[in-house]
C-alpha cells in the first residue's frame, strides 16, 4: 500500500513543551512534528526522557500542571485544534477520540471500583447510555480483550487480577468508546516478556478489528520491529528520524539510529565488543545547540555543533533529521562510507579449563522460602549448579522466578532454609567467623539493577568507592587508596576529577559505570550482576555490556549474570540456566540452549523475545506455555542431562519428545 | 413592702465530693450540710446559740456533763420530701458520735472533739489498733460494742442525749453546732452502708432543705423541706448551685442575675470601676481565720536552723515582713483593712462584761500594732549576725558547708557563711506565688542581701506531700481557722507537744502558761492568762500573725444580717431567714445595715 | 565542545542553501564532551535551599526569628533588668506600659518587658532542647529499630504501652521525684514524645533500610552502625531539621499546657506559657499582661510552624527532579 | 478471619494489661502523705492519719492491692473513688460525665467533619488559590496557636459579641454552641488539611491520570474516584476519633463548666484517686486500642484490596 495515499487522521506540528521546574524552565519537547495516518500503528522509540510521553500527552492535554505546550498546533481529521484548551473542551477529545494506556497497569486502575464499574463508566459518560447496556458493553469489551469469564471478572477488584490481566482491561477501558487513536506509552514494560507478547498480539487484533491508529511508545526496538508499521526516533526532545519500519531498520540515516541498531546485543558477536555509544543523554535543562546527538557522535561534523539540522527527506516515507543529508556532506559521507564501519576489538578470552578444576561455587539443593502472613511461599525451590572460574554463568527467567533471591542467598543477604552454598571449598551458608564471612564478602561481589538507587546520595563517589577499602583494609596508606580509587574510576572510563562529586550529578549510565567500579575495587572474584542493564538507556546498554566483558578479561572474574532478556544473556553468557517458578528447568552452553531449546519454558521464552528485524517479527506467532500440558502423573520430572552439559527438568517420556520437535531446530535469531 | 425573692442562686467550683455531713471538707460543703441537717443548737443572727433541734440543755456544775432535752415529733425526709417513719430520737445523736469515732469512717475535723469527749479517743485508737491488726484482746466486734459504756454520750430517754466531757468546757455550747455532732438514723446508715451520702437518696434530712436534684459536678438544688420544724423562718423555696469553674464568668453571672452573691478579685474589682457596679461591692467581714508566718525548727538547712535559734533574727525576720504590703495583694485599695497581728480573732469572744478577748491588757502592745519597722529590723539583724557568726563577720559558728536537699520544692548548697539561706515554702497558686515573691524582696531589703538569701520553694503538687511530710521548709506562711469560742481552740494547738505548726520548737514557758489557763473555769481568768500565753509566742518570735481571713470584696443580693450569725460551727452556712432583693445591696446599704446590727449586738451584749 | 563562537547565526533552511564547506568536515570528538552532556550541577541541598528561600514570606520570618532569636539569647547581657524583681510599693503594680517599664508591670511590680524576654529566652531553650533530644534520640533509636527487626516486639509493646499511658501520670510522678524546672520539664516533654519520633523514622529508615546502596554496602562489610550514620542519617536529614522545626511549636503549645494544669514547670519561672497563663486571670483588667506574650507565642509558634511546613516541602524528594 | 480478630484481641489484650500494670506500679510510687490535705496533715494524729490511709485502701501491700482491682473488674464492679467523690461508683460517676462528652463531641464531630471535609475539598480542587490559602492561613492559626488562647478568646469575645451563654446547661441548646465551636475548630483544620493532603496525594496517581485520559470530567473524578480513596486513611481514624470522644476535653469543658470526663484523668492523678486512675487508664487504653482495631475492619470495608491478615506497623 502506498503510505502517501492513506489518510492523515492527526498531524502535530513544532511542538514545543516545557516544564517550570523549581524556577528553572526546562524544555522537553523541542519543536516535534509528527503525522498519524489512518489505520497505521506509528512507534516512537527512545530513550528514557527524550520526552516520548511528554510529546504524547500534550495530544491530549494531559500535561502535569507545571508544564505547557509553548507553541506548535495539532490537527484531528485536519481540524486544527489549539494545545491550550479549558479541560472541558479536552473531554471531547479525551477517550471519545483519543485514548491512552499507560505504563503500569498496576496503577492505572482504581483499587476501589470493580473493573467492571470502571470500563462501564467511561461508556455511560460518553454516550449517555443506560447503566444495563453499558454494563453488556463493557462485558462484551472484557471479553474481546481476552478475559475468560467476563460476567464474573466484571464484579471483582483490580488486585484481584493479573499484570497481564489488568493492561488488557486497562486496554478495554481505553478502546470502550472506539477512539481515532489508541497511544500505548510503554504498556509492556513492566510486564514479563512472555505476556508482552500477548499484550502486543492483541493490540494489532484490536486496531484491525476498531481500525483504529494506534501510536506506540517504547524503547525496545525489537518490540517496534514487532508492531511497528512507521517509527519515529525520538532524541532530546524531537524527532530526529522516521519512516517506515523497514526503512528504519534497514536504511537508518541518523547516527544515533545508526548506533542503536548497532549496539543492539543481538547484532553483537561474542568475542568481540558490542558497537557501544559513547557519552550519555544530554540534559534538557541546558540550551542545546546544534544537533543534540553530536557530543556524543565521533563522526559528528563541525556543523553539528553549530547548527540544528533540518528535516530531510530521504524517501516518500522516510525522513531525517541530520546534516549528512546535506548536499553539501557528499564528500564526508562517501569518505565514512569508504571507511566502512569499524569493526570493534576482539576480547581477549577468558574461557575457562573445561570440568578439570572443582567449580569456583556451587549451589547444591538451595530452597529459599519467604513468610507471607502465614503461609510460605518458595522463592527458590531446590536449585543446584556448579559456577566455574571464568565463565559467566547466566540465569533467566520470568519476573517473580526468584533468580535475584539466588543470587541473594549466594551474597548471604539472605537467608537459606534448605540446601547448600559452597565456594572455593567452604560452606558458605552458615555462620562463618569474621575474618571468614570478611574473606567471602570481598570475594563476592554484586552489581545491582538499578543504578539510581544502588549508590548512596549523599556520600561523595570517593566515599562509595572507598567504602570497601575500607571496610577489608585494603590499604596501608591513605595515598595507595586514593591511587586505588583513581585507578577504578579510569577502569570504567570515568575521569577521577569526578571522585569530588555526587551520585546525582552523574547519568544513568555513569551511575552503574560507578557501581561497578565500587564492586571491583575489592579485587573480587565472584561477581553477582543481577540485570545490570536492564534499567539502562538502550543507549548505553552497550558500554555497560562491553565494560563488564572488558573487566572480566582483564580481572579473571567469574559472573553470575541474571538478566530476564534472552538477547543479552546469548551475547554475553558461557553458560544458561532457566529458571521458572523457583525451579531450575533447563541448563546448558550458550550455544547449546539456543540451538536446541528443549524445555517448553525454554522455547516459549526464546519465542517471545522480541527481535529487532521487521520481516522476522511481523508473522511471528509465539507459543504460549502451559505448566499444565506437562504430565507427570506416572512419572514425576527429574533433573535428566539430555546432551552431555545439557540438563534439563522433565521426565523421561516428555523429554523423549522434545527432543524429537526440536531436533535440527535452528536458533530464532 | 419590697417584695423578696424566693431562690438563692449560687455556684460551685471543685467537685463536690460528699453530702456525707461527717465527711465535709471545704466550706461549700458546710453550705450543703448546714442546710440539710440541723445538729443540737444555733445561732441567730448575733450569733447567739439558740436551740434548734435541742429544746433546752443544762449543764453540770464544773461544765463537764451537758444534758440535752430534744424536740418531740421531728421526724426525718427523705430525698422526694416524704416524712419518713423515723423520728429524730436522743440515739440518733449517739449514733452520729458512733459513726464518727470509728476510724473506717474516716470523719474529717476528728481532731477537734476527739479531747472533748469522755473516751472517745481511746475508743478510736483501741478501733484503728484492731484494724492495724495489733492484739487487744478482743475483736473489732467485741470493742464495737464496748462503746456506750466508754465513750461519753448516752441518750437517757427517747428525747434525752447526755455528753460527758473530758473536762470542764464551759463553751461546749459551740462544739455543740459542729458537724460532727450531727445526728444520724441507724436503721438507715446499716441499710445505705458505704453508699452513705453519695447520692440524694443515700441521705435522710432533718433541716430545712432536702436534695431535690444533684447532677454531678453540674447542678445541685434544695427544695423547701415541707416537715421542717421551723418551717416559718424559711423565707426561700429553693437554693442552687451551679457548677463553675471559671472566676471570671461569676462576676458576669452575678451581672447577668444568674447567682445571688459573687465574691470579687481585686482585679475584677478593677474591672468595674467606674461602672454601676461599683456601688455595690462592699468588703465582707474577716473571718476568725488568722495567716501567720512560722518557722521550722527541725530543718535540713544547717544555717537556717542556727539562726532560728536566736530570737534576734527571728525578730529580724518578722519585724522585716510588711503585713499592709502583703495584703495589697487582695486589696490595693484599703490593704490595713486586713491586717491582724494578734493570734486569735478580735470580735468574737468576749467576757461576762463584754470586753473583747483581744483587749485584754497582755495584747495591748500586738493589737492593731503594726511590728514592721525597716530600721529596727536590720539593727536586730545585725545583732543577730554578731552572735551567730565567728569573728570574722561572715562564719556562721559550728555550720558545715553542704549540700541541701529539699527535692521537690528546692536544692542547694549552704556555704556556711553569711548570707543566710533560708527556704520559704509556699503552695503555687496565683497569689501564694505573688505573696512569696514579696516576701522574699522585703527580707532580702530590708534586712540585706549580705545577711540573708530567700529561697523559694513552691510546691504544686501536695503540699503536705511535697512539704510538710519532707520538713522541706525554713520559713512558711500558715493559716488557721477557729473552731469553738475560746482562745484554747487555738492555744492548745501551739503547744511544744501538740505543735500544730510542725515548727519542732520547744517552749516549755509557752506549755506553762497554756496549762494554766486551760485549767481555768473562770472565763476572765482564762482570758488572762491565755493572752499572756499568746503575747509571749508573738514576742519570742515563734510565730508572727499578719492577716485575717476571708473578708473579700462581695456582690450579693441578700439583705445583709438576715441569715444565722457567728464565727462557729454549722448554723452560720444556713439560708434560715435570709432575704433576697431584686437589686444588689448598695456598699451605702450594707454600712447602714451594719451599723445598726451592731449597735444591736452590742445592746444585746449589755443584757444579762 | 565550544569549537565554533556562539556568534554565529542560526541555521534557518532555506533562507541560504549555501553553507561554507568547511562545516561539513569531522569535528573533533572528545569523549569527555559526551560524557559531559548529561552533566547536572544539582545538589539537593542547594537546591532545597534555593525553593526554600524562594518565598518572601520564609525570609521575611527566618529573618525575624533570627533576630528574636539572638535579641533574646543576648537579653540578659544588653540589659540588667531583672524579671523577678518585685516592687515593695503596691504603687508600682499592675502599671500600665510605659517609658520605664515599655511593657508595663504585673501583680506584684515585676517588669513585663523583662520578664517576657526572659519567658521567650527559657520557652525558647526549652523547645529547641525538647526538639534537639527527642528528634535526636528518635532517630537513632528508629534506625536502630529499623535495622533489627527482632526489636519489633519489644519496640512496639514499649510504643503502645506509653502511648496508652496518659503523660499526664509520667509527669506528676516526675514532678514528685525531681524539682520542677526547665530540665524536668524537658525530660518529661521527651520521655512522652521520642517513642512517636522514633517509630517515625522507623517507618522512613524500613523504606531507606532495603535500598539497594545498604544491600551494597551490607556486600561490602560495612558495619551497621556506619550504613545508619552514612547511609542512612544523612538521608533522613531534611525530615530531621523539619520535625524538629515542628517539634518546638508542639513544645510550647504542651508547656503552655502543662502550666495550665499546673504540672511540672516551677510555677515562679518566667516562661510563656507561665506568663501567658498568669496573664490569663487578669485579662479583663490588664489585658496587655496576656496579650503581649500571647502574641509573642502565636509569632513564634507560627514561624516555627510555617519554617517546618516550607522546609519539608521544599526537602521532599518528590519536588526534586 | 475469626483468627484474625482473636489474634488482634489478644494483642490488644496484651496492651492494656500492660499499661494497666504500668500505671498501677506507677501510682504507688506516689507518697502517701499527697493524700492530706493542708488542714488534715496538720490536724490529724498518727492513727488518725493511718486509719484514713487504710480506709482508702492504700497500705495493702501493692499485690492485694492489685488483686483487689482486678476480681472487682472481673465481677463487673470498677471500685469507687476514693478522694475525688469519696465513695461513690465509679461507674456511675463516669457513666453520667461520658453522656455529656459524647453529646458535645458527636455534635462537635458531625459539625467539624460538616465543615472541615467540604473546606478540604474546596482548598486541593482549588489548590493554590485563594480558598487554598485562606485555609491553609486558617490551618496554621489553629495549629500554631496553643488552644488554649484560642478557646479563651473565644469564650470572652464571642460570647460577648453573639450574646450568648458563658456555660453550658443542658437544657439550653444554645449554650451549645461555644463549646461545639470551640470544639470544632481544631478538627476543622484536622479534617480540611488531612483531607487535601489525602486528595492531593491520590490525584498525582496513575489511576485519576487514566480516569483524565478516559475523558471524565474533574468533577466526576473528583467525586467518583478521588473522594473514595482520599477518604480511606481518614476512615481508619474514625472509629478512634469517635470512640475518644468519651474522654472529653480539658480545657473546653473546664471553660464552660460542661460535666463531662475532660481532664477527670488529669484532676484524678493529681487527687492521687488511683481507683478512679486506674478505671480511665484502663478505659481510654482500651477505647484507643479498640477504636484502631475498629479502624482496620472499617478500612476493610472500604478498601476492597485490605483482607484482614496481620500486619505490623
Ligand atoms: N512534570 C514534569 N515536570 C518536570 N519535568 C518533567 C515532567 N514530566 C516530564 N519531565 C521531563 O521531561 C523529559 C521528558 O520526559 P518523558 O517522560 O517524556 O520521557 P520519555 O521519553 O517518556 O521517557 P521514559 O522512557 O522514561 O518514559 C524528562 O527529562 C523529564 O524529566
Ligand atoms: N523479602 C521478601 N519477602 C517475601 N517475598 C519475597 C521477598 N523477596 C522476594 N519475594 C518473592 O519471591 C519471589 C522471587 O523473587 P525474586 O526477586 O527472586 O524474583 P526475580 O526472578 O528476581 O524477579 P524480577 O525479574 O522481577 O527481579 C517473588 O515472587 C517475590 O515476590
Ligand atoms: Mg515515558
Ligand atoms: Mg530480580
Amino acid at each position: 500500500m502506498q503510505y502517501q495515499d492513506r489518510k492523515k487522521i492527526f498531524s502535530a506540528r513544532d511542538v514545543v513543551v516545557k516544564f517550570n521546574l523549581r524556577g528553572k524552565v526546562l524544555t522537553a519537547v523541542r519543536k516535534a512534528s509528527l503525522d498519524l495516518y489512518e489505520g497505521e500503528t506509528l512507534a516512537i522509540v527512545g530513550e528514557s526522557g527524550s520526552g516520548k510521553s511528554v510529546f504524547t500527552k500534550s495530544f491530549i492535554g494531559m500535561l502535569d500542571k507545571n508544564g505547557y505546550m509553548e507553541s506548535g498546533s495539532l490537527a484531528l481529521d485536519g481540524q486544527e485544534y489549539p494545545g491550550t484548551q479549558s479541560e472541558k473542551e479536552w473531554l471531547n477529545i479525551r477517550g471519545k477520540k483519543i485514548a491512552m494506556v499507560f505504563q503500569d497497569p498496576m496503577t492505572s486502575l482504581n483499587p476501589v471500583k470493580t473493573v467492571g464499574q470502571q470500563i462501564r463508566e467511561v461508556i455511560t459518560w460518553h454516550f449517555k447510555t443506560d447503566k444495563e447496556t453499558a454494563k453488556q458493553e463493557a462485558i462484551e469489551l472484557l471479553r474481546l480483550v481476552g478475559i475468560p469469564e467476563p460476567e464474573q471478572r466484571y464484579k471483582q477488584y483490580p488486585h484481584q487480577f493479573s499484570g497481564g490481566m489488568r493492561q488488557r482491561v486497562v486496554i478495554a477501558t481505553a478502546i470502550a468508546c472506539k477512539p481515532r487513536i489508541l497511544i500505548c506509552d510503554e504498556p509492556t514494560t513492566a510486564l514479563d516478556v512472555t505476556v508482552q507478547a500477548q499484550i502486543l498480539q492483541l493490540i494489532k487484533e484490536l486496531k484491525d478489528e476498531f481500525g483504529m491508529s494506534v501510536i506506540y511508545i517504547t524503547h525496545d526496538l525489537g518490540v517496534v520491529a514487532h508492531v511497528a508499521d512507521r517509527v519515529a526516533v525520538m532524541y532530546a526532545g524531537q524527532i530526529i528520524e522516521h519512516g517506515l519500519a523497514n526503512e528504519i531498520f534497514k536504511d537508518a540515516r541518523h547516527p544515533y539510529t545508526k548506533a542503536l541498531l548497532l549496539s543492539l546485543p543481538q547484532l553483537g558477536e561474542k568475542g568481540r565488543d558490542l558497537h557501544a555509544i559513547k557519552g550519555s543523554p544530554p540534559n534538557l535543562y541546558k540550551e542545546i545547540k546544534g544537533d543534540a546527538f553530536a557530543p556524543r557522535n565521533p563522526e559528528a561534523m563541525k556543523i553539528d555543533f553549530l547548527y540544528e539540522p533540518p528535516m530531510f527527506q530521504v524517501s516518500d516515507t522516510h525522513f531525517a533529521k541530520t546534516w549528512l543529508l546535506h548536499a553539501q556532506a557528499r564528500p564526508y559521507t562517501d569518505a565514512l562510507d569508504r571507511e566502512g564501519i569499524k569493526d570493534t576489538e576482539p576480547l581477549r578470552s577468558s574461557r575457562p579449563a573445561e570440568g578439570k578444576e572443582p567449580p569456583l561455587l556451587s549451589v547444591k539443593n538451595l530452597t529459599v522460602n519467604y513468610k507471607l502472613g502465614r503461609r510460605t511461599f518458595c522463592a527458590v525451590n531446590d536449585v543446584s549448579f556448579d559456577i566455574h572460574a571464568g565463565e559467566t554463568f547466566s540465569l533467566v527467567g520470568e519476573s517473580g522466578s526468584g533468580k535475584t533471591t539466588v543470587g541473594k542467598a549466594i551474597m548471604k543477604i539472605c537467608h537459606t532454609n534448605a540446601g547448600e552454598i559452597w565456594f572455593q571449598g567452604k560452606q558458605v551458608n552458615k555462620k562463618l567467623a569474621r575474618n571468614e564471612l570478611a574473606a567471602y564478602r570481598q570475594a563476592v561481589q554484586m552489581i545491582f539493577q538499578d543504578p539510581m538507587a544502588s549508590l548512596n546520595d549523599r556520600a561523595k563517589v570517593e566515599y562509595i568507592i572507598s567504602e570497601g577499602l575500607y571496610n577489608f583494609k585494603l590499604f596501608k596508606k591513605d595515598a595507595e587508596r586514593r591511587q586505588k580509587v583513581s585507578r577504578a574510576m579510569e577502569s570504567v572510563g570515568l575521569m577521577p576529577e569526578y571522585l569530588t562529586r555526587f551520585p546525582h550529578e552523574f547519568s544513568g549510565g555513569q551511575r552503574q559505570r560507578i557501581g561497578i567500579a565500587r564492586s571491583l575495587v575489592v579485587e573480587p572474584s565472584l561477581v553477582v550482576a543481577d540485570e545490570p542493564i536492564s534499567a539502562l538507556d538502550v543507549s548505553i546498554r552497550a558500554q555497560v555490556i562491553n565494560l563488564l566483558n572488558r573487566l572480566k578479561a582483564e580481572k579473571q572474574l567469574t559472573y553470575l549474570f541474571i538478566a530476564h532478556d534472552l538477547s543479552v544473556v546469548r551475547y554475553i553468557s558461557d553458560r544458561i540456566a532457566v529458571m521458572y517458578k523457583g525451579r531450575l528447568v533447563e541448563l546448558a552452553e550458550a550455544e547449546a540452549l539456543f540451538r536446541r531449546p528443549l524445555h517448553p519454558y525454554t522455547r516459549a521464552l526464546m519465542d517471545a523475545a522480541p527481535v529487532p528485524d521487521p520481516e522476522i517479527e511481523r508473522d511471528k506467532k509465539v507459543a504460549v506455555y502451559n505448566p499444565a500440558a506437562h504430565d507427570y502423573t506416572r512419572e514425576g520430572p527429574a533433573w535428566l542431562e539430555a546432551e552431555p552439559g545439557h540438563y534439563v527438568r522433565a521426565n523421561r517420556a516428555e523429554l523423549a519428545d522434545w527432543l524429537k520437535i526440536t531436533h535440527g531446530r535452528g536458533a530464532g535469531v | 413592702q419590697t417584695s423578696y425573692q424566693t431562690e438563692y442562686k449560687s455556684t460551685f467550683s471543685g467537685n463536690i465530693t460528699s453530702m456525707n455531713p461527717y465527711t465535709t471538707e471545704a466550706l461549700s460543703d458546710y453550705m450543703f450540710i448546714a442546710n440539710l441537717i440541723d445538729g443540737l443548737v444555733e445561732t441567730d443572727i448575733y450569733g447567739r446559740p439558740v436551740p434548734s433541734l435541742a429544746l433546752s440543755w443544762e449543764s453540770s456544775e464544773d461544765k463537764s456533763v451537758w444534758t440535752f432535752k430534744l424536740r418531740p415529733d421531728v421526724y426525718w425526709v427523705d430525698a422526694e420530701g416524704n416524712k419518713t417513719e423515723y423520728q429524730v430520737t436522743a440515739e440518733d445523736f449517739v449514733s452520729g458520735l458512733r459513726y464518727v469515732a470509728d476510724p473506717k469512717n474516716t470523719a474529717s475535723n476528728f481532731s477537734t472533739i476527739r479531747g472533748v469527749i469522755a473516751g472517745l479517743y481511746d475508743y478510736y485508737k483501741l478501733l484503728a489498733a484492731i484494724d492495724d491488726g495489733e492484739d487487744k484482746g478482743m475483736t473489732r466486734e467485741e470493742a464495737e460494742r464496748s462503746f456506750d459504756e466508754t465513750v461519753g454520750v448516752k441518750a437517757l430517754d427517747e428525747l434525752t442525749v447526755q455528753y460527758t466531757l473530758s473536762a470542764s468546757y464551759p463553751f461546749f455550747l459551740s462544739f455543740a453546732q459542729l458537724d460532727l455532732l450531727l445526728p444520724v438514723k441507724q436503721a438507715f446508715l446499716d441499710q445505705v452502708g458505704k453508699d452513705f451520702g453519695t447520692g440524694r437518696d443515700k441521705l435522710l434530712y432533718n433541716g430545712g432543705y432536702y436534695i431535690s436534684q444533684w447532677d454531678l459536678d453540674k447542678q445541685l438544688t434544695f427544695s423547701k423541706n415541707p416537715h421542717y420544724w421551723d418551717l416559718d423562718k424559711l423565707t426561700l423555696d429553693t437554693l442552687s448551685w451551679e457548677y463553675v469553674s471559671d472566676g471570671v464568668s461569676r462576676l458576669e453571672m452575678f451581672q447577668r442575675g444568674n447567682v445571688t452573691s459573687t465574691s470579687l478579685t481585686s482585679e475584677e474589682v478593677a474591672s468595674i470601676r467606674g461602672t454601676e457596679w461599683e456601688n455595690y461591692v462592699y468588703l465582707s467581714e474577716k473571718t476568725a481565720t488568722t495567716y501567720w508566718f512560722s518557722f521550722n525548727f527541725a530543718t535540713r538547712n544547717p544555717e537556717a536552723a542556727a539562726a532560728m535559734h536566736n530570737v534576734d533574727f527571728r525578730k529580724a525576720v518578722f519585724t522585716a515582713i510588711d503585713a499592709v504590703t502583703i495584703s495589697a495583694i487582695w486589696e490595693p485599695e484599703d490593704p490595713e483593712f486586713f491586717t491582724r497581728y494578734t493570734l486569735l480573732p478580735e470580735n468574737t469572744m468576749f467576757d461576762p462584761d463584754g470586753v473583747d478577748y483581744t483587749d485584754y491588757p497582755a495584747l495591748q502592745p500586738y493589737k492593731g500594732q503594726d511590728p514592721f519597722d525597716e530600721k529596727a529590723a536590720r539593727a536586730l539583724m545585725k545583732n543577730a549576725v554578731l552572735s551567730l557568726c565567728e569573728a570574722d563577720g561572715v562564719t556562721l559558728k559550728g555550720v558545715e558547708a553542704c549540700q541541701v536537699d529539699m527535692l521537690p520544692i528546692a536544692d542547694f548548697k549552704v556555704d556556711g557563711k553569711l548570707p543566710i539561706d533560708l527556704v520559704f515554702s509556699s503552695g503555687s497558686s496565683e497569689t501564694e506565688m505573688k505573696k512569696a515573691a514579696l516576701v522574699k524582696e522585703m527580707l532580702e531589703t530590708y534586712l540585706g542581701k549580705e545577711y540573708i538569701n530567700v529561697i523559694l520553694g513552691h510546691s504544686t503538687s501536695s503540699f503536705s506531700a511535697d512539704v510538710l511530710d519532707r520538713g522541706n521548709w525554713d520559713l512558711y506562711d500558715d493559716s488557721y481557722g477557729f473552731r469553738y469560742a475560746d482562745p484554747s481552740a487555738n492555744m492548745n494547738r501551739l503547744i511544744s507537744e501538740y505543735d500544730i505548726t510542725e515548727s519542732s520548737y520547744q517552749v516549755p514557758e509557752f506549755d506553762a502558761m497554756v496549762q494554766e489557763a486551760n485549767s481555768k473555769t473562770d472565763i476572765k481568768e482564762r482570758y488572762t492568762l491565755f493572752s499572756q500565753a499568746e503575747a509571749w509566742m508573738i514576742r519570742e518570735a515563734y510565730v508572727k500573725p499578719y492577716m485575717t481571713g476571708g473578708g473579700s470584696y462581695n456582690m450579693t443580693r441578700i439583705v445583709p444580717f438576715t441569715e444565722p450569725g457567728g464565727y462557729f460551727g454549722m448554723s452560720r452556712y444556713k439560708m434560715k431567714g435570709a432575704l433576697i432583693q431584686e437589686t444588689p445591696v448598695t456598699a451605702r446599704q450594707h454600712l447602714e445595715l451594719q451599723q445598726a446590727h451592731e449597735a444591736q449586738r452590742a445592746l444585746l451584749a449589755q443584757e444579762p | 565542545m565550544d569549537n565554533y563562537s556562539l556568534q554565529s547565526p542560526p541555521f534557518e533552511p532555506g533562507k541560504d542553501a549555501v553553507l561554507p564547506q568547511e562545516l561539513f568536515t569531522r569535528a573533533e570528538f572528545s569523549e569527555q564532551a559526551g560524557e559531559d552532556t548529561g552533566f547536572t550541577n544539582y545538589s539537593y541541598w542547594r537546591s532545597t535551599l534555593n525553593t526554600f528561600f524562594k518565598s518572601h514570606l520564609v525570609k521575611v520570618i527566618v529573618v525575624l526569628v533570627a533576630l528574636l532569636v539572638l535579641f533574646t539569647l543576648l537579653f540578659p547581657v544588653l540589659t540588667d533588668k531583672d524579671p523577678y524583681q518585685v516592687a515593695l510599693s503596691a504603687r508600682k503594680w499592675n502599671l500600665p506600659p510605659s517609658a520605664a517599664h515599655p511593657f508595663g508591670t504585673d501583680g506584684v511590680g515585676r517588669d513585663i518587658w523583662a520578664r517576657v524576654w526572659h519567658g521567650t529566652r527559657t520557652s525558647l531553650i526549652l523547645a529547641v532542647a525538647v526538639a534537639v533530644v527527642e528528634v535526636g534520640i528518635g532517630v537513632i533509636i528508629g534506625a536502630v529499630w529499623g535495622f533489627y527487626r527482632k526489636l519489633d516486639t519489644l519496640m512496639f509493646a514499649i510504643y503502645n504501652t506509653l502511648t496508652n499511658v496518659p503523660s499526664t501520670i509520667y509527669l506528676v510522678l516526675i514532678a514528685y521525684i525531681m524539682k520542677p524546672s526547665v530540665f524536668t520539664i524537658m525530660i518529661a516533654l521527651v520521655a512522652t514524645g521520642w517513642i512517636s519520633e522514633a517509630r517515625w523514622f522507623r517507618s522512613r529508615i524500613l523504606a531507606l533500610r532495603e535500598a539497594d546502596y545498604n544491600i551494597a554496602s551490607i556486600c561490602l562489610m560495612t558495619p551497621i552502625r556506619r550504613i545508619i550514620s552514612r547511609n542512612v542519617v544523612p538521608h533522613l536529614m531534611s525530615l530531621v531539621i523539619m520535625s524538629a522545626a515542628l517539634t518546638i511549636p508542639a513544645s510550647i503549645g504542651s508547656e503552655v499546657f502543662l502550666s495550665y494544669i499546673g504540672v511540672g514547670l516551677p510555677p515562679d519561672l518566667c516562661t510563656l506559657g507561665n506568663l501567658v497563663n498568669q496573664g490569663r486571670s487578669a485579662f479583663l483588667v490588664y489585658p496587655y499582661q496576656m496579650i503581649i506574650p500571647t502574641l509573642i507565642l502565636c509569632f513564634i509558634t507560627i514561624s516555627f510552624y510555617v519554617i517546618g511546613n516550607k522546609f519539608a516541602d521544599a526537602s521532599d524528594p518528590r519536588n526534586h527532579i | 478471619m475469626k483468627r484474625y480478630y482473636l489474634s488482634k484481641l489478644g494483642q490488644a489484650i496484651i496492651t492494656i494489661t500492660l499499661v494497666v500494670l504500668v500505671v498501677f506500679a506507677l501510682l504507688r510510687f506516689m507518697p502517701t502523705a499527697g493524700y492530706f490535705s493542708k488542714e488534715q496533715w496538720k490536724d490529724m494524729s498518727e492513727p488518725e492519719k493511718t486509719a484514713y490511709l487504710r480506709s482508702l485502701g492504700v497500705l495493702d501491700p501493692l499485690l492485694v492491692q492489685l488483686r483487689r482491682f482486678v476480681t472487682g473488674l472481673f465481677s463487673g464492679d470498677l471500685g469507687r473513688s476514693i478522694v475525688m467523690y469519696p465513695n461513690m461508683p465509679i461507674a456511675s460517676v463516669l457513666g453520667d460525665k461520658m453522656a455529656h462528652s459524647l453529646l458535645l463531641n458527636l455534635l462537635s464531630w458531625f459539625f467539624s467533619a460538616l465543615i472541615g471535609m467540604p473546606l478540604g475539598l474546596a482548598m486541593a480542587s482549588r489548590k493554590g488559590g485563594l480558598t487554598d490559602k485562606l485555609g491553609t492561613l486558617y490551618v496554621v492559626i489553629i495549629r500554631a496557636v496553643p488552644s488554649i488562647i484560642i478557646h479563651f478568646f473565644i469564650q470572652i469575645y464571642c460570647s460577648r459579641w453573639l450574646g450568648l451563654p458563658l456555660l453550658f446547661y443542658l437544657e439550653q441548646p444554645i449554650s451549645w454552641i461555644l463549646p461545639i465551636l470551640s470544639m470544632s475548630i481544631g478538627s476543622i483544620a484536622g479534617y480540611g488539611v488531612w483531607l487535601r493532603r489525602y486528595i492531593v496525594d491520590e490525584e498525582n496517581k496513575d489511576y485519576i491520570k487514566f480516569a483524565r485520559v478516559k475523558g471524565l470530567s474533574q468533577r466526576y473524578i473528583m467525586w467518583r474516584h478521588v473522594l473514595r480513596n482520599a477518604i480511606v486513611p481518614i476512615a481508619i481514624n474514625l472509629p478512634a476519633d469517635f470512640l475518644l470522644m468519651l474522654s472529653g476535653s480539658l480545657v473546653i469543658e473546664s471553660m464552660y463548666s460542661i460535666p463531662g470526663t475532660g481532664g477527670m484523668l488529669i484532676k484524678s492523678i493529681k487527687a492521687m484517686d488511683n481507683p478512679m486512675v486506674q478505671v480511665l487508664v484502663l478505659l481510654y487504653g482500651a477505647l484507643s486500642v479498640f477504636g484502631v482495631f475498629l479502624g482496620d475492619v472499617v478500612v476493610s470495608f472500604v478498601d476492597p484490596r485490605i483482607k484482614l491478615v496481620d500486619s505490623n506497623g
